[in-house]
């Protein structure tokens, strides 16, 4: 196990390194950054002034090893807007985030995985028609108007839910309706074809040829089985909610990373663009990681032990 | 052995290093180890042996497929690693067991036998692909079809066409019947007997099932975990089988005919297992008549009236 | 065993896609759409850029103050909204399709590239795909958009070169269960290159994943451009996009719903039919395929 | 005529596909008695696996299963099947399957398969149950099977992971075993160990068995009777020792003489091969299913054949079928 272990830690180390370079090298994408924070009616001093306040007129690489190492001790620099540290803006918005990504892959994962096994028991039955009208329509519909049209519904017509910000719990019920529902389909699905896939599987038909009820093969044999695949995606997908609910947050305007993010590159605010992607990116890391090492305590043949 | 042999193995080695996941330990899997064989022109050799022996690894370093990390491979007497592909192609081809993996299903009949003479610059291309069906008995309706109409003996007489369409000496035999039925198997090596004689194909007919071997083949070796254990004339080997192992295979060939019954092999519990290769008899761990000495010393192949055997007890 | 003969490959597979339903609904929806688009300038009654600020906020026509002449009446600017709807369909089927190329080429190459070769090809682009998985696109593409500066071309460019992941995973899965396949090694005994294996034999097996593939990631590139829009970084006004309508009628949302129902319906409805046909695909090439 | 734990007559299985109803079993009896062996064996796509599956009650969803009698355990099945079966399930009929590489459950230990059916239906604790299982683990030929017991399935090679199956198959003590080609995807000296095990333990236990293949070698081995199966029908069922020396249908004989046997075909020699295909069970087919490939064809063959009677409760469904030897 312990093998295993490191060389996954070692892939994971690789990929963070990468994930720093690319987001550090965003803020080059557009040519010089100094000209894009001084604006577009910036004249050439001001430009010339923040390159070297912020140090640009450095080469890259010496650039690069700055940010990284700073970035190691939690410093990600200073925001050019606010001009406090960005870890600091950060840390007052992360929570909004967090809390509306995790709950809504709870309850996307809540609704999503009965419905993938229920739809797999009975191929082409009534459940299996929903759960397909569901994936369809979930994919379909614009997760910015379905918020939309959630809140002049819910919040408007019924007023049974605060229109925006996120005082209190009610004005997460919208945007976790909304995020989950963009989450349930690729979850359903990966769910129904895992467990379809078992159950056509030998072992399933030994079980139920040994005379063990439809229940425990279900339970102690295909779903253990048929979620391998789903905790992998489940990371992926808790990663892409955590970044993608930027749409959500500024639809309903809570404030968290997401609309951090909009904002500061409305503002050429830099710095906490880059360090909101690395963040992300990171967590994204950390929760594929942690997904593969769940995957190796379920699944024996990846621990490599006999 | 006057005449230059028309396939000629000397020494052959390939051990496949299989690395897990990135950064993994990696583990050594020794497919062919010191293989040498003659096969004369117009001959048939049996290959047999059983999953994990080193057939396909075999078969592949025969069609060049394959560079071994030792030993030489002639064909014809040239060298194959020094052969133009051009003269390779027109030398050497192969028929493969799976008939639904052996075509692109993409493809229909007609491109499939073409398509040799299209990469080599073949004449007339429509008479030689209609001359090819016919001689593997497929009828000329077919040629519009995809391998998907087609049943699975249908699909290996494509095959067939295929490697023969560019008039190859030799034809080596990957187990062609083995996922066919009976019926079937039996249709395509009368197919196989009947082109043997009429193109005087040299051929090397790889199986598990000693009793088609015996059926088609001059010669036989019989390889276990990338070695070969012995080599025979048919009749010899199958009339006083010298090694333990051919003698465990030969009576684990189960006839068609109740008054056999059960043969009772006594080779123990393990299993052949290539990565477990430990100095000695590499069939030491299941041998019935084993003795000390066959586990601390490797055997080498001893030359045995006309033909070879690895085992220094066999008599 | 040899099995039994499997349905033909060409002509029962087209008798099957015209049977199977999310095939029928899905394509004929997007082919009434594409043609929506493709004859906009015939179509649209009015330009949809021609602003008449006497006419702002005209209802669609079920409504009792609207007007013949904006069957959908017209938006803040008094622009007609028909005519931008219909306008706006091309926005979103040439980002749709020139994302794709860009992404689609990308992606297959580099999947079968990885997935034929093996070894430490396969590693390094595994490790590329990886380390794009974790970069969050949305974040990542508004970034690129903003600094890039806002035309269709860069936008197209950016999602291009980041949305090639699904389309690597499937390719590179495909090519790897085929690489062992007895046609390539016959094909390799015949001499055949290894660009010609590639693409002339390998590819053509994958007609129906990468078809699969495709149209699930044309309506994941359409989605996100709206969202894009939305945001204000996608498509620059006053080019007509579904998402930038339902971005400039959120002001109004209280009074004038319609201003986001329909270009959010027509988006809805375009990402649907491209659903279906993507699931009609996969459920007529799944037994084939198997 | 010893007891019979099996007695299907018109045992009919048909799945709806795309290109229309395949009738891929036709109207089949099956008939085991206590301690006997009886092989069911035909090329692919005859419907020996379907009727075992059938038989057990394991058929996916869409199949459509019917008969006129289906007596196992002396318990009538025609009514309310799936109820009674899931009961007779394990203790009295059991099944194992053909590839070893998936028939055991890759995320559970070896032990926690072999046990967790027999402490339910019997009852035992974790510790009798486990005893249990290493006593049968050694019996099938596993080494020291006490510490394999916590071991995963991908820690054995393809030959002991039948062994485990036959164990785990067997921990109940059920009175009829059905193998679907169980020794098809092993070696063939593995084959042969397997088979003789099967053999000791069909003794041991006085298990009936009932054996698909499609190998004739291994149906020579084991069978007590054999039923020959084409195209969805049974076309012969004898004795094994008549079928093979005095094969009647002609599908038989055509079978029998298209095997090389070493020592008796002459090396070399073209083999009398069965021309033709097997047939598409799609929709009804009237008639023997054999007569385009059989060299006996006459008109009346057109008309569904009627199975003549043979010696000891065998029969064979030919017109033309060569006369018994009384």
């Amino acid at each position: 196990m312990l093998s295993f272990l490191s060389r996954r830690l070692f892939v994971a180390f690789c990929v963070c390194l990468t994930v720093s370079g690319l987001s550090f090298a965003l803020m080059f994408l557009a040519g010089d950054p100094a000209i894009a924070i001084a604006g577009s009616g910036g004249r050439a001093e001001d430009a010339e002034a923040i390159r070297i306040a912020y140090g640009f007129n450095r080469p890259l690489l010496v650039q690069y090893f700055d940010w990284i190492t700073s970035a190691l001790r939690g410093d990600l620099g200073q925001s050019i807007y606010f001009n406090i540290p960005v870890t600091e803006i950060i840390a007052s918005r992360i929570g909004v985030t967090l809390t509306l990504g995790c709950v809504a892959f709870v309850v996307a994962l809540a609704i999503a995985v009965p419905l993938g096994i229920a739809a797999a028991l009975g191929p082409n039955g009534w459940i299996d028609r929903i759960a397909l009208m569901i994936a369809v329509s979930g994919q379909a519909i614009p997760s910015f108007w379905l918020g939309l049209m959630a809140i002049v519904v819910f919040g408007v017509w019924y007023g049974w839910v605060p229109i925006s910000g996120a005082e209190t719990w009610q004005g997460y019920i919208l945007p976790v309706i909304v995020l989950s529902y963009y989450a349930v389909p690729e979850l359903m699905r990966i769910t129904r074809s895992g467990m379809i896939d078992v159950l056509s599987t030998d072992y399933v038909r030994a079980a139920r040829a040994k005379g063990l009820p439809m229940h425990l093969v279900v339970s102690r044999h295909a779903l253990r089985n048929a979620i391998l695949p789903l905790v992998s995606l489940s990371a992926v997908q808790l990663g892409q909610l955590l970044s993608g609910s930027i749409v959500i947050e500024s639809v309903f305007a809570l404030n968290g990373l997401g609309r951090l993010a909009w904002e500061s590159l409305l503002r050429s605010d830099l710095p906490v663009v880059q360090a909101i992607i690395l963040i992300l990116a990171l967590l994204y890391v950390v929760l594929t990681t942690l997904a593969d090492i769940l995957n190796a305590g379920l699944d024996p043949r990846l621990r490599g032990g006999a | 052995m006057t005449a230059v042999p028309m396939i000629r193995l000397a020494g052959v080695s390939k051990t496949y290093r299989l690395r897990r996941g990135l950064f993994g330990p990696s583990q050594e899997l020794r497919a062919v180890h010191d293989l040498s064989l003659e096969v004369a022109r117009g001959e048939t050799l049996g290959l047999v042996g059983e999953s994990g022996c080193g057939k396909s690894t075999a078969v592949s370093i025969m069609l060049g497929l394959l560079a071994p990390d030792a030993g030489r491979v002639e064909i014809a007497g040239q060298a194959l690693d020094a052969m133009a592909e051009r003269d390779r192609v027109r030398l050497i081809q192969p028929v493969f067991q799976n008939p639904n993996a052996a075509l692109n299903p993409v493809k229909r009949i007609r491109s499939l036998i073409a398509q040799p003479l299209k990469l080599h610059g073949g004449s007339e291309i429509d008479r030689e692909v209609a001359r090819a069906m016919e001689m593997v008995g497929l009828p000329a309706r077919l040629a519009q079809a995809y391998p998907g109409e087609l049943s699975g003996g249908q699909r290996q007489r494509v095959a067939l066409a295929r490697a023969l369409v560019l008039k190859p000496a030799v034809l080596i035999c990957d187990e062609p019947t083995s996922a066919l039925d009976v019926s079937v198997q039996a249709q395509i090596i009368n197919l196989l007997l009947g082109l043997r004689r009429e193109l005087g194909l040299t051929m090397v007919f790889v199986s598990h099932n000693l009793a088609v071997v015996e059926h088609l083949a001059d010669r036989v070796a019989v390889m276990y975990l990338g070695e070969k254990v012995e080599e025979a004339t048919t009749d010899a080997l199958f009339r006083a089988p010298r090694h333990p192992y051919t003698q465990a295979l030969l009576a684990a060939t189960l006839p068609p005919d109740p008054g056999r019954g059960l043969p009772e092999l006594r080779l123990g519990k393990a299993a052949a297992d290539p990565f477990a290769l430990r100095g000695g008899c590499l069939f030491a761990p299941r041998c019935p008549v084993v003795e000390p000495i066959c586990r601390s010393q490797p055997q080498d192949l001893r030359r045995v009236a006309e033909g070879a055997v690895r085992c220094q007890r066999a008599g | 065993m040899a099995e039994r003969t499997s349905p033909a490959r060409r002509p029962r597979a087209l008798r099957r896609l015209c049977r199977n339903s999310g095939v029928l609904i899905g394509g004929g929806l997007l082919a009434l759409i594409v043609l929506i688009a493709l004859f906009a300038p015939l179509l649209a009654p009015h330009d949809p850029l021609a602003q008449d600020l006497t006419r702002r906020l005209l209802p669609p026509f079920w409504q009792e103050r609207s007007v013949p002449e904006h069957l959908l009446g017209t938006d803040h600017l008094g622009r007609d909204y028909l005519s931008r709807l219909i306008y706006g369909a091309r926005v979103s089927l040439g980002v749709g399709a020139g994302v794709i190329l860009v992404s689609g080429s990308i992606g297959i190459t580099l999947g079968l590239v990885a997935g034929y070769f093996g070894g430490w090809i396969d590693m390094v682009i595994s490790f590329i795909i990886t380390a794009r998985l974790s970069l969050p696109i949305v974040l990542v593409a508004l970034a690129a958009v903003a600094l890039g500066g806002a035309s269709l071309t860069t936008l197209v460019t950016v999602l291009g070169l980041l949305l090639w992941d699904r389309f690597a995973v499937v390719t590179r899965a495909a090519a790897q269960s085929l690489r062992h396949r007895e046609f390539i090694l016959g094909l390799r005994a015949l001499g055949a290159g290894k660009a010609r294996i590639l693409f002339l034999e390998i590819l053509p097996n994958m007609q129906a994943t990468i078809l699969v593939v495709l149209s699930l990631e044309v309506a994941n590139v359409i989605l996100l451009e709206a969202a894009l829009s939305f945001l204000g970084l996608g498509v620059r006004p006053p080019t007509p996009s579904w998402g930038l309508m339902i971005s400039e009628g959120r002001d109004n949302i209280l009074f004038d719903p319609w201003l986001i129902a329909l270009p959010g319906s027509a988006l809805c409805l375009l990402v649907l039919a491209v659903n279906l046909l993507g699931d009609g695909l996969r459920d007529v090439t799944g037994p084939v395929q198997r | 005529m010893t007891e019979s734990l099996l007695d299907i007559q018109n045992l009919r299985v048909s799945i709806p596909t795309e290109r229309g109803m395949l009738n891929a079993v036709r109207g089949v009896d099956l008939r085991i008695g206590r301690g006997e062996t009886l092989c069911l064996v035909g090329e692919s796509g005859c419907g020996k696996s379907l009727t075992a599956t059938a038989v057990m009650g394991l058929l996916p969803r869409h199949a459509r299963i019917t008969c006129d009698r289906f007596d196992l355990m002396g318990e009538d099945l025609t009514a309310r099947r799936e109820a009674k079966l899931s009961r007779l399930r394990g203790r009295e009929v059991t099944m194992i399957f053909q590839d070893p590489t998936s028939a055991l459950n890759p995320t559970l230990t070896v032990g926690r398969q072999l046990t967790e059916a027999v402490r339910r239906s019997e009852g035992l604790s974790r510790a009798a149950a486990e005893d249990r299982a290493v006593e049968m683990l050694e019996r099938v030929g596993i080494s020291n099977p006490g510490a394999r017991l916590a071991q995963y399935p991908h820690g054995f090679s393809g030959g002991q992971r039948q062994r485990i199956m036959i164990a785990s198959a067997l921990m109940e003590r059920p009175r009829l075993l059905i193998a679907d080609e169980p020794t098809t995807a092993l070696d063939v000296t593995i084959q042969a160990q397997i088979l003789r095990l099967l053999k000791e333990l069909q003794g041991e236990l006085g298990l009936s068995l009932l054996l698909i293949t499609h190998d004739l070698g291994v149906v020579a081995a084991m069978a007590s009777d054999v039923a020959v199966m084409y195209a969805g029908r049974i076309a012969e069922r004898a004795a094994a020792r008549d079928l093979f020396q005095q094969p009647r249908h002609p599908y038989t004989q055509g079978l029998l003489a298209a095997i090389p046997v070493p020592g008796v075909t002459p090396r070399g020699a073209p083999l009398s091969a069965i021309p033709g295909r097997v047939p598409e069970l799609i929709g009804e087919m009237p008639g023997c299913a054999f007569r385009e490939r059989c060299a006996r064809a006459t008109p009346a063959c057109d008309r569904d054949p009627l199975p003549r009677p043979g010696r000891g409760g065998g029969f064979v469904e030919c017109v033309h079928a060569t006369e018994a030897a009384r």
